[in-house]
């Protein structure tokens, strides 16, 4: 059954990949978003994630089923994490299991780069200095907006 | 007859405005481009929004021509980075 | 540190994940192959994996020396499974992890299908009907034979 | 002078012939090519290998021309499915 959620709680990575998996599978692929040291050349302390939770949860499950649909199965999990992130946490994490492989790998990348395109989560970078600044997104399709609008 | 609607600010248009939530009051017939514009009109901060932001209207994303309706939820999205 | 074995303990895939990772890395990637209970329209019941084990091992090693060239970090581990193997079972498990996920996924995807060209293992299909049959595998390149060589 | 090497049968040929390991002496000069030959010239059941299989000499993947050694391991390898 296709899952996707965005929660404030730590991700287990192997509870995700757990949700997948059948008799008819013979691959399953995990993929681990984790926060990271460095962005830009600087060093980074950590992330805080923000979200648009009523709209980025519909918008996650749409991006799963269009997934699912590349998978040609229902095996796939989604969990995105909201919140103050240290580094090395997990940030997202997507499970897809299939019978053959390239489905996987298809269908765990697809929810990946939608993710990064169209769902309105937003995350700013703490930097060890002690600023911080929001991470420069990408305009979601369907708006009608081309370019980032300018800020001030 | 006019009409309100709620105005919601996220992440860096949040910083930018200082709030999440604003209530308009709009005119009949309103659009997605005219909320934007009724809203940059009241000076600072608002003013400090993009001419021609990504909005979602009910949580779907919408273009600037799209007519809102009451009691519509029109969220101003930054460029999403998630993941 | 690159981590490449063949083992004939079960494999947690979790415990191949965690061997890879690193403050400066903001993705990970697992890919578990699993024995599926089904080939070619058949039912399958089980599988049975032989390798030549000294040869095995030190290929997978070369494999995923080449896979860390590609990812450019040393993150990356794979464990591949022999002996008797129920439905379900995981046959092999990869695991990389690289400050972008697009090394990731391009190490993991290497790591697959350089075993199936390349190490010496075999698995030998149980079907449910009571018969088995070695699974028609690849010629590996370095040996000049172009085809599979006809038995008998 | 000649000289002896240790053949190994995996998989689907030792299923073949029987065993995993036989001793096979060698004339001066023979190749991994005339090993296969005078294994195959044994009769059954060493006929039933392939002409040309592939080879892998001390654990490392060898075309048919390359001439042996005293004590070469000689792997006859089945088409390979891992994964």
């Amino acid at each position: 059954m296709v899952h996707a959620a965005i929660t404030s709680d730590v991700i287990d990575p192997a509870a995700v990949l757990s949700r997948v998996g059948h008799d008819e599978d013979g691959a399953a692929l995990l993929f681990v978003g984790v926060v990271r040291n460095h962005a830009d050349g600087r060093s980074v302390s950590g992330m805080r994630y923000d979200a648009y939770v009523e709209m980025a949860e519909p918008e996650l499950a749409r991006i799963a089923e269009e997934a699912a649909e590349r998978l040609s199965t229902d095996r796939l999990a989604v969990v995105h994490r909201i919140g103050e992130l240290d580094i090395g946490e997990v940030s997202v994490a997507i499970a897809a299991s299939s019978p053959h492989r390239a489905e996987s790998f298809d269908a765990t990348r697809y929810v990946i780069e939608e993710i990064k395109k169209r769902v309105p989560i937003w995350k700013k970078e703490h930097y060890v200095e002690g600023d911080a600044s929001w991470v420069k997104g990408t305009v979601p399709p369907g708006t009608g907006v081309a370019e980032p609008g300018a800020v001030g | 007859m006019n009409f309100s609607v709620q105005a919601l600010f996220f992440a860096a248009y949040r910083d930018l405005v200082g709030t999440g939530e604003v209530q308009v009051e709009l005119a009949s017939g309103a659009t997605v481009g005219d909320l934007v514009h009724s809203l940059r009109s009241r000076g600072a901060p608002f003013d400090a929004l993009p001419e021609e932001p990504a909005i979602a209207v009910n949580r779907t994303y919408a273009y600037l021509d799209e007519p809102l309706a009451a009691d519509d939820e029109v969220a101003f999205i930054p460029p999403v980075a998630g993941g």
